[in-house]
């Protein structure tokens, strides 16, 4: 096992996938000679020629609308949109063809595409550079959408996406780009559509993805210290998404909270809410609470760290989890 | 003010070298073989007549075609079809385009292209099935090289691009035709698409059907371009203007430039000046915003007119071949009457289908509510 | 009082706002000659002159971003996207920049551009036409998101969007388009903000918006028949969201559905059932369920009525609201 | 196989009426009024040079510029700075656009226009807001009619359609001038902006600094055209080439083209072939994707020794003027540094105050409970 960062991670699988599969091409906006702004594609175009790694012209739209192109053409494109909020301009293309296609011809036609997005911030980048954007992609059927907080799943989800017949939104937490863990590679995780538990606890599970994870595992750490005992879900797939999981997590401990980097109104952190009250709702001993960014357009990197989610906004909503309440006293009189 | 040394004045600037943006400009003048008509025009030094029985196969394929699309609004009247987007007038275009291609090319059409969709061979009911209603795509697009018909204007730019350079890429030599309409050039897919064709060389011929109109809105409100043909040189594509009404001229404008992509010179812009006889589709009322005169002056350009005329008057067409191609034709629409009569069924339940390879859990519980809806509504009815 | 349809109250509230403010411009797509393809701007170029409602060229990025210009230059532009899908292309102008003008600027520039959007289906048109696109707005911090389902609310709330000084997403349910109703122009109606209750009931709340309030309220009608007094509220604005009316009529009847036309996941009936367990959670007497339109692309019209949230399919919810159910013993034992 | 009538052989084709693209086509070399040691060319019929008063003023506002850049690229590397897109190269470009400009007329920057807005009297901290972090916009756009820097590419084209169009609709007459660079051609957005303005006739410049490179990929990547510059002819706006690094033919050029917008003629669009002698941003390392070589080439063209030169020998400048020019800029550098040395305290709940012009219940709460956990730190910290 050696020390590995999620870059590398990333860069590997992208080698790996090419090697194992001829019809994996890799493009986007200087992914080439450059090997891509966060160095994810480093070293591809020199060891698989610039004709399987290659750079675009600049446009989003273009770069998603040539790997349908591509794909209809039997490929495997995997697409770069450089940051998150550079994937808008891809949006009609995303929205009404990636995700459509195989509905559309009724499986004649398919978009095995991955839209690779570095997303979320946490690094400090000026606006425009730190959207969490999951929310848009798993709002619109028939895209998948994950998002790794691990070295060894971000290896592995990338090499699934890759091979999924169904086109991934995979989102790639830029702040964790540079973590490292000891991993080996190849390393094969849980498939996807499987959430997992990656801290037990009994008092409250926290339900979070990609760069809140982390966070969620640092508030459960924190937490001990206050007698609480938290048990972590990382949701790895927010598309298909692991109701089993989660639910059974949630049974357990009876509390939930949800946190993630994005604005919450509308956020998939509803998404996750609602479920977990509509599947454990005579579990629950307080209502789903959720930590989410602020209402706000990402701001400036002086501020982010009081937008983004943090150790201490989690434990205050595990505070407030109503561990002294009494119940409605209708529920007791039903 | 300016004082300009003595000397510059004295130099004189060297002559410029020849523009390199000469060879991709269009002509500055629609091409055009056959008058408004249909008598020949003199031969065109690079744009030589396609062969005889070829023009009077397109003449063929065209009153097909033409007799299917009057039978498709009829069907709109009747409620057959909840909406039609009529090409009356463009039928040069539409079927001149599929005559230029190999069956093993692609083409991307949009919702007007049914005449061409007919013209390539398609089953007219499956070609219906997106106006019909139930499915958005009725025939298979990878067995008949076709894609679905793009109601997102202009986003099949890109795919045509990608396709043709997926193709070229794998080693074939196929084309990629992209169909689009003159209000289709102002959306940013066509910029894109263009331009990455361009950089990749890939093989793809835009075709332009510039019918005059974007639903209501005029020509003059999409481009102050002296024509759309002139967006080419911009992306480095050549490009050419060709009178749309004229079958000759569209087939052996676009045999060039479907030529020109499978040399590998990468992608062709070709603009066909047209008209849309009919409104934008049944639910449109053109006659608030174009009026009866203009419609009547493009009757005088009618393309099968022009092209019957023509042909006969080359002796390649009699009043027989007219009259069995005619009753082709009122075959081909009885067909399609006839089969178009029942409604179809369509399980609801396929809605879950082709969502992903595998339904997600979610779909999956989504299914089982539908089914036990289905069933309860059944047991309710039975 | 004169009968009148939701277009025509639209096409009043236009020129009314023309007329009282100089100011305001209307174009988009065949907005011009043509008054629209739902007619909805019709008489506008003819009664202002076209220079103050016109056509643009064929392109929802341009009219989008065109706004913006022209709202920097003092003036306050109303667009029209002619269909749901057919603002996506327009997505980044949407979201990076009309949603974020002000905010980046600290208030010295701003976008007062109301974006209408005819929305949802229900009208048999074809893939693309049908879209209920509302969560992709409601999540993007810096826009107002609008939908009217009455007549009245119709005139008012694109009065009240064209007078705010922020950017609205004024969606207009397609299918409501030519429901009349009994109504005296200039109606103004409750401002943004709030939500209003459609129907009075005690038993079950129905929370929705747009299209789905007469699903809704022919579902209180039904449910009579089988005893239940449903009350129906109308959230009107998305954003900003009314919690105080919503949360008031759930802790007075104890059970909640909401409904809605868009594909469930993520949409923003997630976000409405999170909040309302969030401020309900000891009034509650069951789950929160949804009832919204499969996750599926917008199926082919022959199939819409599959899709779409029926009288039946809120009925079954309101069946599943645990009516006879226990509480779980934990919390009958806390 | 093809038979052409006798008929039609004899005749031959009327001569072509003169294209009417030719107007709207740019110079098939770049406009160059000064070689590149500096030495004057030839005058150039539709370019006079600018009176040489104002090249003095170019040329001080140029070396202020590039004094600004090197001080930003100083201030990254000690931190005082998140990131820093230096724009060393391109100073004729830059400044050349603000000196063809009125003090009323609005500027459309990118990320990369530092010194067009220190040119433009903007305070150089307030220019640096965006990449110290502190706010996204640190100067106020309505007072200098400089919209923010614009971080998603060609999104300004449209902006500045729209700005023109509203400042002529309302009897103003405004010139719009945006900025953009190749890469940023490619884009949708480019493209449905430049054809807004043209339909609208809207008063707007388009500015391309063809710098070679979108961060890492080079032009040829980004076009097959012949150059940027003939992408006007599509849309029907002229478009002119210049020498980037020629200072005097860069603000002759734009000249023109803002006198030919003001006049009401529409847009204009002009390509300046230049270089940026930095990597892409201080972060960027271009070691990677071009060579040193290359990079030296373009020092040989520098534009602020070229117009120096150029000055000197013309006599419009001395030593005198370029120690007391030098001294200016040095003294803009240190108070730049010195009120960059600290690290600007921002107020979190801010954050709050400018989502909308009333902050909505969901934010009041928000902003309640951030109020609480800045007290509560507060406490934990007091
Ligand atoms: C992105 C997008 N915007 C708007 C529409 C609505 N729409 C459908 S057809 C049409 C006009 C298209 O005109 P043109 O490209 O000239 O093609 P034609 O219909 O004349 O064949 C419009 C605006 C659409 N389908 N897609
Ligand atoms: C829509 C969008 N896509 C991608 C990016 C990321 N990006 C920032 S600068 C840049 C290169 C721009 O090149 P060019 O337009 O030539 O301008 P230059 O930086 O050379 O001045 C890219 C790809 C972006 N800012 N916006
Ligand atoms: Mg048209
Ligand atoms: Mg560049």
């Amino acid at each position: 096992m050696a020390s590995m960062t999620m870059a590398k991670a990333l860069n590997t699988a992208l080698a790996d996938a090419m090697l194992d599969d001829d019809r994996v091409v890799v493009f986007g906006e200087d992914v080439g000679q450059l090997g891509g702004v966060f160095r994810i594609t480093d070293g591809l175009a020199a060891r698989f020629g610039d004709k399987r790694c290659f750079d675009t012209p600049l446009a989003e739209a273009g770069i998603v609308g040539f790997a349908v192109g591509l794909a209809m053409s039997g490929l495997r494109p995997v697409v770069e949109m450089q940051f998150d909020a550079f994937g808008y301009p891809a949006f009609e293309q995303i929205a009404s063809h990636v995700a459509k296609l195989r509905n559309r011809t009724r499986g004649a036609l398919t978009a095995p595409i991955v839209i690779r997005i570095p997303y979320a911030g946490g690094i400090g980048g000026v606006e425009h550079h730190c959207d969490s954007s999951e929310a848009y992609y798993a709002h619109t059927p028939g895209l998948k959408v994950v998002t790794p907080a691990t070295v060894a799943d971000a290896y592995s989800l990338l090499r699934s996406a890759i091979d999924d017949p169904d086109p991934v939104v995979f989102l790639e937490p830029k702040k964790l780009y540079f973590a490292s863990a000891e991993t080996q590679l190849p390393a094969r995780t849980e498939p996807f559509g499987r959430a997992v538990v990656r801290h037990q606890g009994t008092d409250a599970t926290l339900v979070a993805y990609g760069p809140a994870v982390p966070v969620a595992l640092a508030a459960a750490e924190a937490a001990q210290a206050e007698g609480w005992n938290l048990e972590v879900v990382d949701v790895r797939t927010i598309v298909p998404f692991d109701d089993d999981t989660i639910a059974a997590s949630v049974r357990k401990t009876g509390r939930c909270v949800v946190v993630h980097e994005a604005q919450g109104f509308a956020g998939v952190g509803a998404e996750i809410a609602a479920r977990v009250q509509e599947r454990c709702f005579h579990s629950l001993h307080a209502p789903v609470l959720r930590v989410a960014g602020l209402d706000i357009p990402y701001p400036a990197p002086m501020l982010e760290h009081t937008h983004l989610p943090s150790v201490d906004r989690v434990l205050d909503a595990v505070a407030r989890l109503q561990w002294d309440d009494q119940p409605d006293e209708r529920w007791v009189a039903a | 003010m300016t004082t300009t040394p003595r000397a510059v004045r004295r130099n004189s600037r060297p002559a410029a070298p020849p523009d390199p943006a000469r060879p991709l400009l269009p002509a500055s003048e629609q091409i055009r073989l056959l008058d408004p008509a249909g008598a020949p025009l003199p031969v065109h030094p690079d744009y030589p007549a396609p062969p005889v029985e070829v023009l009077v196969e397109l003449y063929r394929r065209m009153v097909l075609g033409r007799r299917f699309d009057l039978q498709a609004t009829a069907l709109t009247k009747q409620g057959r079809l909840a909406v039609y987007p009529s090409a009356r007038g463009q039928e040069a275009c539409q079927v001149g385009a599929i005559l230029a291609l190999r069956d093993d090319d692609w083409v991307f059409p949009t919702y007007r292209e049914s005449m061409a969709l007919t013209a390539r061979g398609i089953d007219p009911v499956e070609v219906l099935t997106l106006l019909r209603g139930d499915w958005h795509c009725g025939y298979d697009p990878a067995v008949r090289r076709t894609a679905p018909q793009c109601t997102p204007l202009a986003t099949q730019c890109v795919h045509a691009a990608g396709l043709a350079h997926g193709e070229a890429y794998q080693g074939r030599d196929t084309v990629a035709l992209a169909f689009l309409g003159d209000g289709a050039t102002s959306e940013g897919d066509f910029h894109e698409g263009v331009n990455f064709a361009a950089v990749f060389k890939a093989p793809v011929v835009y075709f332009v059907q510039n019918n005059q109109y974007a639903i209501s809105v005029p020509l003059s409100r999409q481009t102050a371009a002296p024509s759309l043909a002139y967006k080419g040189v911009g992306y480095g594509v050549p490009s050419e203007q060709v009178d749309g009404n004229d079958p000759v001229a569209v087939l052996a404008v676009l045999n060039r430039a479907v030529a020109h992509a499978r040399a590998g010179h990468g992608p062709f812009l070709v603009e066909a000046h047209t008209y849309r006889m009919e409104p934008h589709t049944n639910a449109d009322d053109a006659a608030r915003y174009r009026d009866a005169d203009e419609v009547a002056s493009w009757q005088d350009r009618d393309p099968v007119v022009r092209l019957e005329t023509y042909l006969r008057d080359r002796g390649a067409l009699d009043d027989t071949t007219v009259a069995r191609v005619a009753a082709q034709a009122e075959e081909y629409a009885a067909d399609l009457r006839e089969r178009m009569h029942d409604k179809p069924t369509v399980d609801p339940l396929t809605l879950f289908d082709h969502v992903y390879a595998e339904p997600t859990p979610q779909l999956v519980e989504q299914r089982a509510q539908v089914r036990a809806e289905l069933a309860a509504d059944q047991e309710g009815a039975g």
